[in-house]
């Protein structure tokens, strides 16, 4: 049970592509609103854009309630968007249902966030797998061999012996066996895709480890591009081999993982960086890194009514004038190949003028 | 206080008399022309308005009463009516009560088909003096009591100002009856008498209150623990219910009247049309058992006479060659009459000539108990000479509409009444509004029968200026009812009430039957007139 | 993601851990006979169905033969006494019960059926959908129920038990339909539907296999409600003489009973029997629904045992907030003794 | 004087009663000292939550405390067991000596009053003589106390962010003062950044008021990072009990160890995660002896017979307990 | 402002259709008034006396459906109901102004006091479960599954015997005038008080037992767990915070009931001869009396799409929570 450092990605195939991708919802609105003129929206998902390729995994990480899993069903197609594109091999899709949603749900399949709540508590684990095996064909001839093809999913994310599993009701399962059954049932479409929306959350580390192992077994085996969303970078540092961040519906960062995670360019990045927990800040310097954690205070902004310009600039350290009229496009990073991150600070001239700015301001306020 | 209730409870000595109808609450609503307003629905209308004559339907033949008039002359036609109007009746607010009121009244009736429940067909009404003539299109020897004794006489200075009187409340009667009405409420109206101006004496009766119960039940509740004096009601079981809870006082009196119910059978349906097999049938009718069982003994008398009119209201009609006739149950008889008329008795089932069973379908609406029960005693009466009955117990609507249309094997429905046989008759057996099955005839004659003569006959008797043909049109019209059967009789139609004389006595009965006893029969103001206090 | 301590899951022993699962199905299988309430409704029910079954047969007397025995009080002859006919009245309930019990459970049934046609459609389409058949619910739901009853069997002039329980059916469907809608909206966004929808399910199929069997318990109370409302307004109608009573049920004897103005008599035979009758099939009907709610919500089931018997033979409360101590303590520590030792958490 | 709070000693909570019974948690000791962070971890569904419940009596049905004690020292005044209070006592201590705060913040906020009411209300039951102005302004300083501003007391708990929430439940546990504050996985569902500045204030306020806290997580760096000491739990028992910076640096329980190869770091090389193969122990059929040795990698003979007791590997260690045959206790766990 | 719309025209839509429904099903019926008044007159009105009936209801003139449809709508939009057929000529809004208060008075008293005692045994019971008040349910089950009208007869049958202190049919003593006074008020209670216990007993269970669930269901959320967490007295956390929201869902469930006031009361009504609205429908039906029946259907259309709304807008105040969809 070994989580090896992932090797060199191929720069592969692009499988799911998502363009400028939004996802505005209608917020219910209160009495009282009944009577105000603008459609109050939730700015979930703000032009967002995504590149799945064949056995890469792509990490989301974020703030909670960045809009991290409404990409997720949007990529699923369980969301209609609001606006940009989604592309299956570089064709536009957009499907509402019937056969044409089933063909698109058979190469991306999605695990949803909460195991808890994505099994139904009236079925068996052999039911929402035989569903998942039939309604793609992969059910096998036969009784024998849909038992066949059971036992092999139910192996596959390691829930072994399978007759212990196939009978269970949900309730019956601990929360990492539910989540790989959630898996399990993604497997049986047979996917090119698979959107893992937080697939480990509430597991110990131990249990954790064993299903990102699996993942990134089955990633290697088939060739899968998957979608890991994730509150735990540090297992996004490991299991990912790119990682893309998101702040308030926005991408704000993205790149390699291992540059991302030890090189953070946006100053959200770095404040999520410094605030993951790491034990090695005690072990080493005995004090508790307080100090950094003081840049981070204040709320995450509104989505109903989010800031103009960088959605970050009320809590950033680093903020311009620039940064709360003009939305930062993403800027490459030069530290490593790909790597970009929407923040003026990347951008030579803004740094520049805002140098001159707060020079003559400087001045000024010796005169 | 000075709430209208305050003077309520006390003081019931023997001045106020307690009426009870079972008809639910109603609206403000007096007008005296109206069977939907509350004075005619509760019968208070007759002790404000008062009609020309008064006539006794329990007693039909004999001649009418004077009462705001003094007279009454028929032509020899029965088209005409002279009435002579009595001089000293005042209206209650004072002014006098003349033959222009009554010319008035009639003319008002003939204006405004509304008004005419009876259906009179008037043609004019004019008042010279104390005269008024009113003349009428067809002869109405059989519908005298329609027109001297159901109409009641309103002043003609108030209603000439009335736009339209057939939808006017009438909010406050003013009649020349010896009452006025005092309060109203949807439940209760109390009349109070009038001071003075009444044209006879006034009555003992200071103050009626009458109340209006919702159902039966609580108004037989009501007569039972006496808070209820006087009222109509058909009350099941009442010597217990009823009677046994004042042996002395609690009376019931209901005479029968010129009107009957009985089966109807359809004489288009096989083997119903032949009257050998209605005979048969009406000779296993147990009307006894229907009398005390579904009629608690006293609704609806048993009709005895083979005439179906019934005794005593119809005696004096009955033709001498069927007096003393009475049905009687005679299984033995019966079954003798449908052998000889070739029918089989097998074991238990009649087959007809042409050998099918014999089977019928009593109906009637689920609702109504007392025929429910009369059909289920006529089933197993049946059932003695081989017939097999099942009893329906339809919708009732579906019933009327059925029953109107012909589509029904048998029936136990009511005829219409009236001061002579002529009403009964012709409901069962006019040819006028004969109809083929399936077109509703709601004027009569469901049974379908088909008799020229009887047709002849009702017409001859209703149009007839002299009494000899009278007598031989009633005469054929009773022979055909008995040697054709077009209809079984049973029970007569009553009029009477149940009443209490715990605080009031002088009420008609067996003994001295001056009058209808119900409350909303215009004969209630004799009655009301007649009472006494108990124990003054 | 953080699980609520009260969601179902944990309510349910074993979770986390691999019980013998078939030794577990059959356990559930049994579970809702086990249930005391639930065993004793479908007791009940089970002699009123057998009795709908066989109730003319072994009736003593024709229900409609009349006999010398008039208006009689329950005797070894008459168990339940006479009618003013002499008509036996023990024999007129148990012929009655098939016509209650079919009208009943019809009208049940087809009303269900259409609850969850239109409730549960309406709620997982959404939409313009929605909008129309709620409308359409709601236009069910204000149509006075009664009256318009009354008004359509009078319409046709046999009507039929069945016809009478289509009809009910038809007009009593509305509240269920509500009542699942609005259920429906609550699980439609359910991740395990969502789920279902991205695994690539049919719509149909989402409705039946998904949503359903989650709705079981408010579908199961729906139904016994119906059936007890069919079968209160068939006797109503029965009762108040509206419909036609070619064949005997408890409200037609009631009628009977009602119009002889029975209880002013003292026969109080005549009313007693079939009252009770209505009111024990209700009751019963009740109990089952209770069994269900219990059966199917965890949180009832476990709520059902309120007082358990420890191995020791002692029964303990279990209540919210104060969780029992099963084993009295020595006491090693100087402890503040409380003033009332006999709390509500052990009582012997 | 003594410098414990709360001694819990062989706790065993069941869920069920009599042959259907489940036992979450057994023969737990575990101390709490005055001021301190004690960190539990372990395994999901090793019993933390319940062992938690279980000795405020928290617990709801089926559970129940079927042996042990657990014993608070208040500040003066002599030590009670909780467990035999009265329900009237019980709800006296309540709160003003323990308070807890609770996993979801979303749900224990009453989601029909105002977050004021809730507030205030607290303070009211256990001070009934304080005046309103008075419990108002109280409130208004816990609110700014977790750094929530005082205008926020008239909202209702939905329009509060899940951060908020969480603080305003922070800010409700620490109404009366209590002697003990227990958080059970306060910011799980929460992101590293809003974990941070709520555990950043909570050790703050740590430092001012002098509660102690039994902290309950999955996430080993956060709990290393933020604890004094740390327990480790395994099929309802603690296995392993140190100070938080030794046992990350040097487990003695292979369980722990395992933990601590499974998790990566954010920082630094990345090292080899070795996990712990095998699958959970199912509480009703629980392994005999140690109930880790059938995943154990260092098991020998007769793990699979004795339970190894909790006590401290070394005399001169006493801040240091284990349960394993590798470690034989010599000394009792230090109280 | 597009949603109020949406509300306003679905709760339109609905009035116009479950109006339009009301209009024609009374006219489906075979049968019309005049017949209904011969049957009730048996054999006492003439067939020549159908003729001025028919005139006098203004049933002479033949017009189509359609065109009476058009001109009912016509009269609805300025306020008049018609005329009464069994009351003629008395307006339908006065019959149904008169019999209204009854209905309203009594069943709208015993809604409200059975909601609210059902509610407070429902607390009771869903928080002390295995106490006494949870014993009780199968006793009210029991109750509560008896037909309404068998339950009055047998009441009356006990308590209203002659002589008892109960009336056992009226609203108030016949011959007092309603008023308010000393006189008619004490009179009014004495009589409603056998149908309102009756509709108490029968009514109540329903209360209790879907109060209770709510409560059992409510009493394992976290708040209650943190409620007592918190030290607060039983009582605070029963009521305040347990019964609190578990009332949410039974008090929309009390708003559509009192929609069902006007129309669900007629075999109470009919039983115990109570002069309201319900009994009324009853004749109304009975005597094909298209008007008011129509008058008295709107009224209970409208009181239902009112209390609809109603619960709806509850719903909204009581819940602070503007839950997401
Ligand atoms: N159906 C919906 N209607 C309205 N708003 C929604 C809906 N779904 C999500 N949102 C809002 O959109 C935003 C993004 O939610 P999302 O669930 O995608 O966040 P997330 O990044 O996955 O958060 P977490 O880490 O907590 O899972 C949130 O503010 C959420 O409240
Ligand atoms: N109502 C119950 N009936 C039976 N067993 C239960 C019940 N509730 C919980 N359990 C079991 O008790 C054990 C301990 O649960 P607990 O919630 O204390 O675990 P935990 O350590 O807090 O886990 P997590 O980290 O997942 O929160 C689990 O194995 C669980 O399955
Ligand atoms: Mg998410
Ligand atoms: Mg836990």
């Amino acid at each position: 049970m070994t989580l090896t450092e992932s090797a060199p990605a191929p720069a592969d195939e692009v499988v799911l592509e998502a363009v400028g991708l939004t996802k505005h919802f209608p917020v219910r609105r209160r009495l009282r609103d009944l009577l105000s003129r603008t459609p109050a929206v939730v700015h979930a998902v703000d032009d967002v854009s995504i590149a799945l390729r064949r056995g890469r995994v792509t990490a989301l990480v974020g703030e909670s309630g960045s809009g991290k899993s409404t990409v997720a069903r949007l990529l699923a197609q369980l969301y209609p968007r609001t606006g940009g594109d989604i592309r299956l091999h570089g064709r536009s899709t957009r499907v509402r249902g019937g056969r044409r949603f089933r063909a698109y749900v058979r190469r991306v399949q999605l695990i949803l966030q909460d195991p808890f709540a994505s099994l139904n508590p009236v079925h068996t684990v052999r039911y929402h797998l035989t569903r998942s095996l039939r309604i793609h064909g992969n059910a096998g001839a036969g009784p024998d061999g849909l038992d066949k093809a059971l036992a092999d999913l139910l192996t596959r994310v390691a829930l072994t012996p399978p007759e212990r599993y196939l009978d269970a009701f949900p309730h019956e399962l601990s929360g990492g066996q539910r989540q790989r059954v959630a898996i399990a049932r993604a497997l049986g479409a047979d996917p090119e895709v698979l959107l893992a929306d937080e697939p480990v959350s509430m597991l110990d580390v131990s249990i954790r480890l064993g299903v990102l192992n699996l993942l990134q077994d089955l990633k290697d085996r088939l060739d899968l591009a998957i979608l890991y969303i994730t509150h735990d970078i540090a297992s996004a540092r490991y299991f990912a081999d790119e990682t893309i961040v998101m702040y308030a519906g926005r991408m704000v960062e993205g790149g390699d993982s291992e540059t991302v995670t030890q090189r953070p360019a946006h100053p959200y990045t770095r404040l999520l960086i410094d605030s993951a927990p790491d034990p090695e800040r005690i072990t080493g310097a005995g004090g508790d890194g307080a100090a950094e954690g003081e840049r981070g205070h204040g709320e995450p902004p509104s989505l109903i009514r989010p800031p103009a310009g960088c959605r970050f600039h009320p809590r950033c350290p680093a903020a311009m004038p620039r940064c709360a009229t003009d939305l930062p496009p993403p800027i490459p990073v030069d530290d490593a190949p790909g790597h970009w991150a929407a923040c003026w600070l990347y951008d030579a001239d803004t740094v520049a003028a805002e140098k001159a700015v707060a020079e003559q301001a400087g001045t000024e306020a010796v005169r | 206080g000075d709430s209208p209730n305050a003077n309520k409870k006390s003081g019931q000595a023997a001045t106020v008399l307690n009426v009870g109808m079972p008809n639910g609450p109603q609206a403000e609503n007096n007008n005296p022309f109206l069977t939907t307003s509350a004075a005619a629905s509760l019968g208070y209308r007759w002790q404000i308005y008062e009609p020309l004559m008064m006539w006794n339907p329990v007693k039909p033949a004999e001649p009418f009463k004077p009462w705001l008039a003094t007279k009454a002359e028929w032509s020899s036609d029965y088209k005409t009516v002279k009435v002579t109007i009595r001089d000293n009746a005042t209206w209650s607010d004072g002014q006098k009560v003349t033959a222009e009121d009554v010319a008035f009244t009639y003319n008002l009736v003939k204006k405004f088909p509304a008004l005419n429940d009876q259906g009179v067909p008037y043609t004019d009404a004019t008042a010279s003096g104390n005269e008024v003539t009113i003349s009428m299109a067809s002869p109405q020897f059989v519908n005298q009591q329609k027109v001297l004794w159901r109409v009641p006489i309103v002043p003609k200075h108030l209603w000439e100002k009335i736009a339209d009187p057939a939808s006017d409340p009438v909010k406050q009667p003013v009649g020349s009856g010896p009452y006025t009405l005092k309060s109203f409420t949807p439940a209760s109206m109390t009349l109070a008498v009038r001071d003075s101006g009444y044209w006879q004496d006034a009555p003992k009766v200071k103050e009626l209150r009458y109340t209006s119960y919702t159902d039966n039940s609580a108004q037989t509740t009501a007569l039972a623990n006496g808070e209820s004096e006087w009222s109509f009601v058909f009350i099941p079981n009442y010597q217990t219910v009823f009677v046994a809870k004042d042996q002395k006082n609690h009376k019931m009196w209901a005479p029968p009247v010129l009107g009957i119910h009985g089966l109807y059978l359809n004489t288009t349906k096989k083997p119903f049309d032949d009257p050998t097999l209605r005979k048969a049938m009406n000779m296993v009718v147990d009307r006894a058992d229907i009398f005390t069982t579904a009629e608690a003994g006293y609704f609806h008398p048993e009709v005895k006479s083979v005439t179906g009119l019934p005794s005593p209201a119809g005696d004096s009609f009955i033709a001498p060659e069927y007096k003393g006739q009475e049905h009687k149950v005679d299984v033995e008889g019966a079954k003798a009459l449908l052998t000889g008329a070739g029918y089989k008795l097998d074991g238990n089932t009649l087959k007809d000539r042409s050998g099918k069973p014999v089977t019928i379908r009593l109906t009637d609406p689920a609702g109504w108990s007392d025929y429910q029960t009369s059909l289920e005693i006529v089933k197993g009466n049946l059932a003695k000479i081989g017939i097999a009955a099942t009893v329906d117990k339809a919708n009732q609507d579906a019933w009327f509409r059925n029953v109107e249309q012909g589509n029904f094997e048998a029936t136990f429905r009511w005829t219409e009444s009236g001061a002579t046989p002529y009403d009964i008759y012709r409901t069962v057996m006019d040819g006028r509004v004969l109809k083929p099955v399936g077109t509703a005839s709601p004027a009569g004659n469901f049974g379908r029968f088909q008799s020229k003569e009887a047709t002849d006959a009702l017409v001859s008797y209703a149009n007839a200026t002299d009494d000899a043909t009278r007598t031989t049109a009633l005469a054929t019209l009773q022979k055909i009812f008995v040697e054709q059967m077009p209809m079984i009789p049973v029970g007569a139609d009553n009029i009477g009430g149940a009443y209490s004389t715990k605080n009031w006595t002088g009420w008609p009965d067996d003994s001295n039957p001056y009058g209808a006893l119900q409350p909303t029969q215009p004969n209630a103001v004799d009655v009301v007139l007649h009472l006494k206090p108990a124990n003054g | 993601m953080t699980l609520s301590p009260s969601s179902i899951e944990q309510v349910i022993p074993g979770q986390g851990a691999m019980a013998q699962p078939s030794a577990r199905a059959r356990r559930r299988r049994f579970r809702f006979v086990a249930n005391a309430k639930a065993a004793t409704g479908l007791a009940v029910l089970g002699v009123y169905v057998l009795l709908a079954v066989i109730g003319p047969w072994i009736a003593p007397y024709d229900p409609d033969a009349r006999s010398a025995d008039v208006l009689q009080a329950p005797s070894a002859r008459h168990w339940f006494g006479t009618t003013h006919l002499g008509q036996d009245i023990f024999s007129q309930i148990l012929v009655g019960a098939r016509s209650v019990m079919v009208v009943g459970l019809i009208a049940g049934v087809l009303a269900t059926i259409l609850s969850i046609l239109i409730g549960v459609t309406a709620g997982y389409l959404g939409g313009a959908a929605d909008e129309g058949l709620s409308a359409v619910s709601n236009v069910f739901l204000v149509i006075p129920a009664l009256p318009l009853i009354i008004i359509v069997t009078s319409l046709v002039e046999q009507a039929s038990d069945t016809l009478v329980a289509l009809i009910i059916g038809l007009t009593s469907w509305a509240w269920g339909a509500r009542v699942l809608r609005a259920q429906t909206l609550s699980l439609r966004r359910r991740d395990y539907v969502e789920a279902a929808r991205a695994t690539g399910e049919r719509t149909w199929r989402i409705i039946g296999f998904e949503i359903l069997p989650n709705l079981t318990a408010i579908i199961a109370s729906g139904f016994v409600g119906t059936v007890i409302f069919a079968v209160m307004s068939e006797i109503t109608l029965a009762f108040i003489g509206v419909s036609s009573m070619t064949s005997w049920n408890w409200g037609t004897i009631l009628f009977w009973a009602q119009g002889q103005q029975a209880l002013a008599q003292g026969a109080w035979w005549w009313f007693v029997p079939a009252g009770l009758a209505i009111a024990l099939l209700g009751t019963a009907l009740a109990l089952i629904n209770f069994g269900i709610d219990e059966f199917v919500s965890p949180r009832l089931r476990t709520g059902g045992r309120t007082r358990i018997r420890t191995a020791d033979g002692r029964t303990v409360a279990m209540r919210v907030g104060f969780t029992p101590v099963l084993a009295p303590n020595p006491a090693p520590v100087p402890m503040q003794r409380p003033a009332d030792p006999i709390g509500e958490d052990a009582t012997s | 004087m003594s410098d414990q709070v709360l001694e819990i000693r062989g706790l065993c909570v069941d869920y069920g009663i009599g042959a259907d019974a489940v036992r979450a948690v057994r023969d737990v000791d575990l101390t709490l000292h005055r001021g301190e962070v004690l960190g539990l971890a372990g395994e999901s569904g090793s019993g933390k939550s319940t062992l938690a419940y279980g000795l405020t009596r928290l617990l709801p049905p089926p559970g129940v405390v079927s042996g042990g004690q657990v014993i608070y020292h208040p500040a003066d005044g002599p030590p009670v067991d909780v467990l035999t209070l009265s329900p009237a006592k019980l709800r006296e201590f309540r709160w003003a000596e323990t308070s807890i705060v609770f996993q979801g913040a979303m749900n224990s906020l009453n989601p029909v009053h105002k977050v004021s009411t809730q507030l205030l209300d607290v303070i009211r039951a256990h001070e009934p003589k304080s005046t309103a102005a008075g419990r108002l302004a109280r409130a208004k300083d816990l609110l700014r106390l977790v750094g929530i501003s005082a205008d926020r007391l008239d909202s209702y708990p939905h329009q509060l962010s899940g951060g908020m929430r969480q603080r305003v439940m922070i800010a409700m546990a620490l109404a009366l003062e209590p002697q003990v504050v227990i958080m059970d996985e306060p910011t799980t569902a929460l992101d590293v950044v809003m974990q941070r500045q709520i555990l950043g204030q909570l050790a703050e306020l740590r430092e001012r008021l002098g509660f102690a806290v039994l902290f309950i997580t999955h996430d080993l760096s956060l709990l290393v990072e933020f604890s004094d000491r740390i327990a480790i739990m395994y099929g309802g028992r603690i296995v392993e009990e140190a100070p938080a910076a030794r046992l990350y640096r040097e487990p003695l329980h292979p369980y722990t160890e395992g933990l601590l190869h499974s998790f990566p770091a954010l920082h630094g090389p990345r090292r080899e995660l070795t996990g712990i193969p095998g699958s959970p122990p199912d509480l009703r059929a629980m392994p005999s002896g140690c109930a880790f040795h059938p995943r154990c990698p260092k098991a020998f003979d007769g793990c699979d017979e004795q339970v190894p007791v909790l006590g401290a590997p070394r005399v001169d260690d006493p801040a240091r307990a284990v349960a394993c045959r590798l470690h034989p206790a010599v000394a009792p766990p230090s109280r | 402002m597009r949603f109020l719309l949406q509300r306003v025209a679905f709760y339109l839509f609905t009035a116009w259709a479950a109006i339009t429904l009301n209009f024609f099903i009374p006219r489906m019926v075979p049968g019309d008034p005049v017949q209904s008044l011969i049957s009730r007159n048996q054999g006492r009105i003439s067939a020549d006396a159908v003729a001025s009936l028919r005139v006098l209801f203004g049933l002479d003139s033949d017009r189509s459906l359609w065109e009476q449809y058009v001109a009912y709508w016509g009269q609805l939009l300025r306020g008049d109901l018609g005329l009464s057929f069994t009351f003629f000529p008395a307006p339908v809004s006065e019959v149904i102004g008169s019999s209204l208060p009854w209905t309203v008075g009594l069943v709208g008293v015993t809604t409200i006091v059975s909601f609210l005692l059902g509610t407070a045994l429902g607390v009771g019971a869903g928080w002390r479960r295995g106490s006494w008040i949870d014993g009780l349910l199968p006793a009210t089950t029991f109750l509560s599954s008896i037909p309404y009208f068998w339950l009055g007869l047998v009441a009356i049958a006990l308590f209203a015997g002659p002589g008892s202190f109960f009336p056992s049919s009226g609203g108030y003593e016949p011959g007092l005038v309603p008023a308010f006074d000393a006189y008619f008020i004490p009179s009014a209670l004495q009589h409603s008080i056998l149908p309102a216990a009756t509709i108490l007993v029968s009514s109540m269970s329903g209360w209790i037992l879907s109060m209770r669930n709510m409560m059992v269901t409510v009493a394992s959320e976290d708040y209650i767990t943190v409620a007592h967490a918190k030290g607060l007295s039983e009582r605070r956390v029963a009521l305040s915070y347990a019964a609190r929201n578990a009332l949410l869902p039974n008090v929309s469930g009390f708003a559509l009931s009192l929609g069902f006031i006007v129309g669900g009361t007629l075999l109470v009504e009919i039983v115990f001869s109570y002069p309201g609205l319900g009994f009324q429908l009853f004749q109304a039906v009975g005597a094909k009396d298209y008007p008011l029946m129509q008058g008295i259907f709107l009224i209970i259309t409208i009181s239902v799409l009112v209390a609809n709304l109603l619960a709806d807008v509850a719903y909204l105040l009581l819940d602070p929570r503007t839950r997401k969809s």
